[in-house]
């Protein structure tokens, strides 16, 4: 009998787990509540450190999951627990009986609008990491001035680290995509001066030390140590941003043409309402709560209920993918040892 | 110029970066692409066996030269024995005995200009 | 610049300022620097919105710039506070308005240290029971006095007899809103429109007919600083974030700076005199300076008060030029003529900067 | 022997007069320019030095020794050695005896200078003597000689790794007509000499041509065209003499007696520099020894071409290659001329204009002063480098310890540097002012010995400062003798060392012994196949300026490549740099010869 596991979220841990639990023979379920599979990674256009299109890899994934039953534009209208199964409701009125859940309800971006003082949504020319993925796939976006691009600035931890923004874990990511994304502008306007502002670069992974002193030798980035205090629109629409280079502690200001927000990851309170309603703890974070952070990461207080990728903190893809693959194999040992 | 008030405009102390003329330190990269690569580890400074008596530090050199602060760069260059200590100890292998003197070559100081 | 997304802020920083029924406590220093703005508050509320403000001659200054400037410490600043809601609650208030910019934070800033450490309250209310025998109860709301002009803006646009247009253009004036540092910065939540985007002056300057300029120092201390200014080593330092902000504003060519606070018209008005006599540069029209005042003036020109009822002779720099802009009509003999036209003598004008 | 030709002259000589003429006077205005260009006191000490017959006698012997005879190139390969002294002292031989012929049978001819070149064709032999046949033979002897040397050299254009050579030059345009008309002098005289020997006599080489060519060839009118063509040949090679590598011949005779005099080299190519660089044969010795040739692409960046671009003032070729080098100084010494590669950089690089200039006025050496109260025999000064490297101070203090000297630390807390790294980087005024302070501190010490353990530091100590009375040792001197006065035992260990001689201090301070003695005195010494005099540089070396720490990856792997083919189980050097370098890459472990020491303390 094939066992069905409801996976929550179809980013991309949610299909890797289904493709390695079809690949298993049991019947996993995605919920999506978009309209399209991919979650964040299906909107960005390359990927660090080799650059490779984020597409190629959703696609990849997609294709390996295609067996499993999938429900788009489908919330979870109610979850409960009866003795060891689980019930839920879904918004197109299905519901579905499990023993397995699978959460893979990964991260919201944090709203940059939230940090005002970097002018987002007021400025003409201020866009996230996020927004400049969008436009380098080839959508239109007006904040972004190509005639004019001589400056550019980045700021890291745009709401990442940040307790006044109630989201104060390092969000992983950004300072490798900053330099990423600084270097593929660089390469689009060679004559730009291109300026990050960070409080720390944390380059931990694979590559990203190469792609950091690659972006400082060969592309001449600025680094510049010191948090974005405050951003001004000038009489010409550039932006003027103040930080201290806390390197040498002394103030800086740099009118830029554009300026990128690094915004963070924050936790998705909708995984939060739906493990809510079975009583899943939340971490002191604000992320799902694993049964532990070392061996357990995977395992959640309840039994049949898993985790995988970033609902339970930053994570990077491949970091994602492999927690997905170790959630599918929990999940297949806690069937076989059911049986 | 003391005035009838007993006190004066300060010129601000704060960099910037729109003023900053890169024109030199494109140079100076030129003849040592490392110069861009200082991560501010402050090793360097560190062990600068000049550096305990006049503050001289090739990280601040760049830092600053990059920051458009000539003047108190050159100031710490001047007093470099050239002794290589920093570039044995620089993690990213940066060649700064080399920078230095491209430095003193590049660039003129205030009087000299 | 987009609007809709300062809209976006403003509306997620709107207080609850009281209607009616204030109990007003004025500044320390304002009364000298522009003695007739909060004459003119006093007369917007009762004469020309018609609400019930109350004032207490035993009120004392809040103690603000003495804590500022560290010579007096947390609890004893805590206790003239403590004793000022104390007259408030013996006059029968619940709504506190301040006048001044420190004081408002000042209030605001313990009122916060009170929700966060009860234990520091009970400890205020002891001190002050042992030094006057008096007891308190904390405002229900606390505003400035900003806040009630801005509250209603519209209405005394209504009854305005003039707006901040060019007469001549039909052009919305070039107006610099500043805010005073305290009235925001500490506590965003606590003020119109925040601290990033405030909107407590822009509001009045929006319904009164004129334009914000939003140039890149707005955010900038007007220099004043307390310890900066008092300290005379330290005036320099004063001054230059004086002349970093006015150089930032410079290319907008406002037309006018309204202010809420005490310290800023005063500064912003006066340095551009020392300015002009140290560098020879004034950020005004013709060798004029650009006008500085506080919102309780401009509120009561475009009410169409006489302007020198307004105490707009003691500005340093000329207003003239500015309501000629507007079409003010006023009396140019009669600058320096004091109540009953008493000859208050006319001041000797100052080489740098053009005056009347 | 009687003249055939009472004027004494044919138009062929023409060639060869012109070519003659041209080189000598300019050999004899350059000689004049480098003399000129000596400042006054070496100018002085040059022609002094003719004076002193000891000076006379060294030159003379150099003369033979390295001009004909080419002994160093001998030593370094035999195949080599014999290509040069052979085309050199044969066609030395065949001038010296040629003049010796026209003396003797024509001396009425002896000012013609073309008489003794070209003898065979203005005389008839009249009777055969004894006499007669010896010099004939001797003639032919010598051009087999240069014959069998013209040969080859030929093979070795094609085949060098025979002469022990892995790379050559690159010869430019004028040295290949240079060495195409020096290769035909020769064999053109032999066909020249081989037509005209039934008339002017000739020998076992030339009689026997004439007889083959006889066989073909009647009428002797023939001969004519050759003895042109070996004019031709002979003025070709001297007109374009001063423009290729074979300008060494002449300039090789001045460099001998300006070195000999002890004149030092001043400038990158005035004076003593001009003469080494025309005395450069563009052999390409420098090429294969060059430690930064273990990167194929830096081979031009070895000496000869510094001089080649110095001849050409390529500004822009002479700062790279000059900025680049180590100063291992190992060119130098494997130079069959002598030229001081290393030398001429650093002049070069001394002529190099800093608009910043130094300014050490905070760095002040009255606090290493006020530290040193009491007076101690042994001074030791660490360096900057060894601050880095705690071991080397551990160890030689517990030797010092152990030996009971009485001692103190100059710079144990930081210090000032030595001055070398500036003096190599060519800016002496800095440098001078370091080595003031400096001697300020060790002479207000009152010590008597001024231990170092740092070559650099040793060799700037020994050449450039002046500390009378005060005995400067390296601490390989030092334990060395140490050991030698029983002050100290080592228990030798079986352990298979080899030593790694620093630039700085083999070939710099020529200590190459006594950190051998030590080394054998805690293990088996083995030696690196190359080693000593022509130990390979570290790659660390501080006196490459622009070399960055990528480049210097190869150098050292290719240092230890020779250090360890004997398969030593530690590698032991002298100083610190070497020491942290080979660490690096190093597959065994690497120490200093005092921490071997003091590890086998007994």
């Amino acid at each position: 009998m094939n066992e069905i596991v409801v996976i929550i979220g179809g980013g991309i841990a949610g299909m890797e787990a289904a493709a390695q639990l079809l690949k298993l023979g049991h019947s996993p379920i995605i919920i999506e509540k978009s309209d399209r599979l991919g979650g964040h990674v299906g909107k960005w256009n390359m990927l660090f450190p080799d650059l490779t299109p984020a597409k190629k890899v959703v696609d990849e994934l997609a294709d390996s999951c295609r067996d499993a039953n999938i429900f788009l534009n489908t919330e979870i209208s109610s979850l409960n627990r009866l003795k060891d199964r689980y019930n839920l409701m879904l918004s197109n009125g299905i519901s579905i009986s499990t023993k397995y859940i699978l959460f893979a309800t990964g991260f919201n971006m944090f709203p940059a609008q939230k940090k005002e003082e970097y002018g987002y949504g007021i400025y003409d020319h201020v866009v996230t990491n996020a927004d400049l993925e969008h436009w380098m796939n080839g959508n239109a976006d007006k904040r972004m001035d190509t005639s004019g691009m001589k400056t550019i600035g980045f700021v890291h931890c745009v709401g990442s680290r940040d307790e006044k923004a109630r989201n104060p874990q390092c969000s992983k990511v950004c300072c490798i995509t900053a330099i990423k994304q600084a270097i593929e502008l660089k390469n689009m306007y060679p004559d730009a001066q291109i300026y990050c502002f960070y409080m720390d670069l944390r380059l931990f992974g694979k590559k990203f030390e190469d792609f950091y002193t690659k972006a400082q030798r060969d592309h001449g980035i600025h680094f510049i140590r010191g948090r974005v205090s405050e951003v001004s629109e000038a009489m010409d629409g550039r932006l003027v941003v103040k930080a201290e280079d806390t390197l040498i502690g002394k103030p800086l200001k740099v009118s830029v043409d554009l300026l990128v927000l690094m915004a963070g990851m924050a936790c998705n309170p909708d995984s939060e309402k739906i493990a809510s309603q079975i009583a899943l703890p939340i971490d002191t974070d604000g992320f799902l709560k694993s049964s532990d952070n070392i061996i357990h990461i995977t395992s959640s207080a309840k039994k049949g209920v898993f985790y995988a990728g970033a609902c339970t903190g930053p994570k990077t893809v491949p970091e994602t993918l492999a927690e997905a693959r170790s959630a599918a194999l929990d999940i297949h040992t806690a069937i076989i040892k059911e049986r | 110029m003391m005035n009838i008030f007993g006190f004066r405009l300060s010129a601000s102390s704060a960099i910037d970066m729109d003023k900053v003329d890169r024109t030199l330190f494109d140079k100076l990269c030129a003849e040592e692409p490392d110069a861009r690569r200082c991560m501010s580890c402050g090793s360097c400074s560190a062990t600068c066996p000049a550096g305990e008596f006049t503050g001289m530090s090739v990280r601040k050199v760049l830092h600053n030269l990059q920051r458009g602060k000539e003047r108190e760069a050159l100031k710490m260059v001047s007093s470099c024995m050239l002794c290589g200590k920093c570039n044995m100890v620089c993690p990213r292998g940066i060649n700064t005995r080399h920078l230095i003197l491209s430095v003193c070559r590049i660039y003129k100081t205030e009087e000299s200009r | 610049m987009i609007y809709q997304g300062k809209q976006n802020i403003w509306s997620d920083y709107q207080k609850e300022i009281p209607d009616d029924h204030w109990y007003y406590v004025r500044s320390c220093i304002r009364q000298n620097f522009f003695p007739a703005s909060e004459k003119m508050f006093m007369e917007i509320c009762r004469n020309v919105l018609g609400k019930d403000i109350y004032e207490n001659e035993h009120h004392t200054t809040c103690g603000g710039i003495a804590y500022h400037c560290d010579t007096i410490p947390q609890e004893t600043v805590m206790t003239i506070v403590a004793r000022q809601f104390a007259l408030m609650t013996e006059a029968g208030y619940e709504n506190y308005v301040a006048s001044c910019i420190t004081s408002f934070g000042n209030y605001t800033e313990i009122l916060e240290t009170w929700n966060e450490y009860p234990e520091l309250e009970a400890k205020i209310r002891e001190l002050l029971w042992k030094a006057c025998r008096k007891e308190f109860r904390k405002p229900k709301h606390l505003a400035h006095s900003s806040d009630l002009i801005y509250k209603f803006r519209n209405e005394i646009a209504e009854k305005a007899k003039f707006r901040l247009v060019n007469k001549e253009t039909g052009e919305p004036l070039r107006v610099v809103e500043h805010i005073g540092c305290h009235y925001a910065k500490m506590f965003p939540s606590k003020g119109v429109g925040g601290a990033e985007y405030p909107y407590v002056l822009a509001g009045m300057i929006e319904s009164w007919g004129g334009n914000v300029i939003d140039y890149p120092e707005r955010r900038h201390c007007c220099g004043y600083g307390f310890r900066q200014y008092h300290v005379k080593a330290n005036r320099g330092y004063s001054i230059s974030n004086t002349h970093k902000k006015f150089e930032s504003m410079e290319p907008y060519k406002p037309d006018m700076i309204i202010t809420n606070c005490p310290g800023c018209p005063y500064f912003l008005d006066r340095w551009q005199y020392v300015i002009a006599e140290m560098e020879g540069k004034t950020y005004g029209e013709n060798g004029f300076g650009i006008p500085v005042f506080t919102y309780e003036e401009v509120a009561g020109m475009v009410l169409g008060y006489d302007p020198w009822d307004l105490g707009l002779q003691l500005h340093q720099v000329a207003v003239e030029p500015l309501l000629d802009k507007i079409g003010i009509e006023y009396s140019p003999e009669d600058k320096y003529k004091g109540l009953n036209k008493k000859d208050i003598m006319k001041p000797e004008l100052p080489s740098g900067i053009r005056c009347f | 022997m009687r003249d055939l030709y009472p004027s004494g002259f044919d138009s062929f000589i023409l060639p060869f007069m012109i070519g003659m003429t041209f080189v000598l006077c300019w050999c004899g205005i350059g000689a004049v320019r480098v003399i000129a260009e000596l400042d006054r006191e070496d100018r002085k000490k040059f022609f002094l030095s003719f004076l002193n017959p000891k000076i006379l006698g060294k030159n003379i012997r150099d003369w033979f020794c390295d001009c004909l005879f080419h002994v160093k190139l001998w030593k370094r390969n035999k195949l080599l050695g014999y290509m040069h002294s052979s085309i050199a002292f044969g066609w030395f031989m065949i001038i010296v005896i040629g003049h010796i012929e026209v003396f003797i049978y024509t001396p009425e001819r002896i000012h013609r200078m073309w008489y003794p070149i070209f003898f065979r064709y203005f005389v008839a032999v009249t009777e055969s003597t004894m006499k007669g046949s010896f010099f004939f033979f001797l003639m032919d002897f010598f051009l087999l000689m240069i014959l069998s040397g013209i040969i080859l050299a030929m093979v070795k254009r094609v085949r060098s790794r025979l002469f022990g050579m892995r790379r050559t030059t690159r010869a430019s345009l004028t040295d290949l007509i240079g060495l195409y008309a020096l290769w035909s002098i020769f064999p053109l005289r032999l066909l020249a000499e081989g037509f005209t020997a039934d008339i002017s006599g000739g020998s076992f080489l030339t009689k026997s041509l004439n007889m083959v060519l006889h066989s073909f060839m009647s009428d002797s009118m023939n001969a004519l065209p050759v003895w042109w063509a070996y004019s031709i040949a002979l003025g070709v090679f001297m007109c374009i003499l001063p423009f290729s590598r074979y300008m060494h011949i002449p300039a090789e005779i001045l460099l001998i007696p300006l070195r000999n005099a002890g004149i030092k080299l001043k400038h990158e190519d005035k004076g003593v520099a001009r003469a080494e660089l025309y005395s450069c044969p563009s052999c390409g010795v420098c090429i294969d020894t060059c430690p930064l040739s273990a990167v194929p692409a830096n081979s031009r960046d070895a000496t000869v071409y510094l001089n080649r671009q110095l001849k050409r003032h390529n500004e822009k070729r002479i700062d790279q290659i000059s900025e680049k080098c180590m100063l291992c100084g190992k060119c130098s010494v494997v130079c069959p001329v002598g030229v001081e590669g290393d030398k001429i950089r650093i002049a070069h690089r001394s002529r190099k204009k800093y608009s910043i200039a130094h300014d050490y006025s905070l760095i002040d050496e009255g606090k290493f002063i006020g530290n040193m109260t009491e007076k101690r025999r042994v001074l030791y000064f660490m360096g900057c480098m060894t601050a880095l490297t705690p071991a080397i101070r551990k160890a030689v203090t517990a030797i010092m310890d152990k030996a009971g000297e009485d001692y103190t630390i100059m710079d144990g807390d930081g210090g000032i540097c030595c001055g070398r790294p500036m003096l190599v980087a060519g800016r002496k005024d800095a440098a001078m002012e370091m080595i003031e302070k400096n001697t300020k501190i060790i002479k207000s010490s009152g010590a008597s010995v001024l231990l170092v353990n740092c070559p650099i530091c040793y060799k700037i100590f020994k050449e450039n400062y002046s500390l009378e009375g005060i005995e400067i040792l390296h601490h390989t001197e030092f334990i060395d003798r140490l050991v030698s006065e029983g002050r100290i035992a080592i228990d030798r260990s079986e352990t298979k060392y080899v030593y790694h001689d620093p630039c700085e201090l083999g070939r710099g301070c020529g200590i190459y012994d006594q950190p051998r003695n030590v080394v054998a005195a805690a293990g088996t010494l083995v030696e690196a196949d190359v080693n000593g005099k022509e130990s390979i540089c570290c790659g660390g070396s501080i006196g490459s300026l622009s070399l960055g720490f990528d480049k210097r990856k190869a150098l050292t792997e290719n240092a230890l490549k020779h250090l360890t083919c004997g398969s030593p189980d530690a590698i032991v050097t002298a100083c610190p740099l070497c020491k942290t370098t080979f660490n690096r890459y190093s597959d065994r472990p690497v120490a200093d010869i005092a921490e071997v020491t003091a590890e086998r303390l007994i």
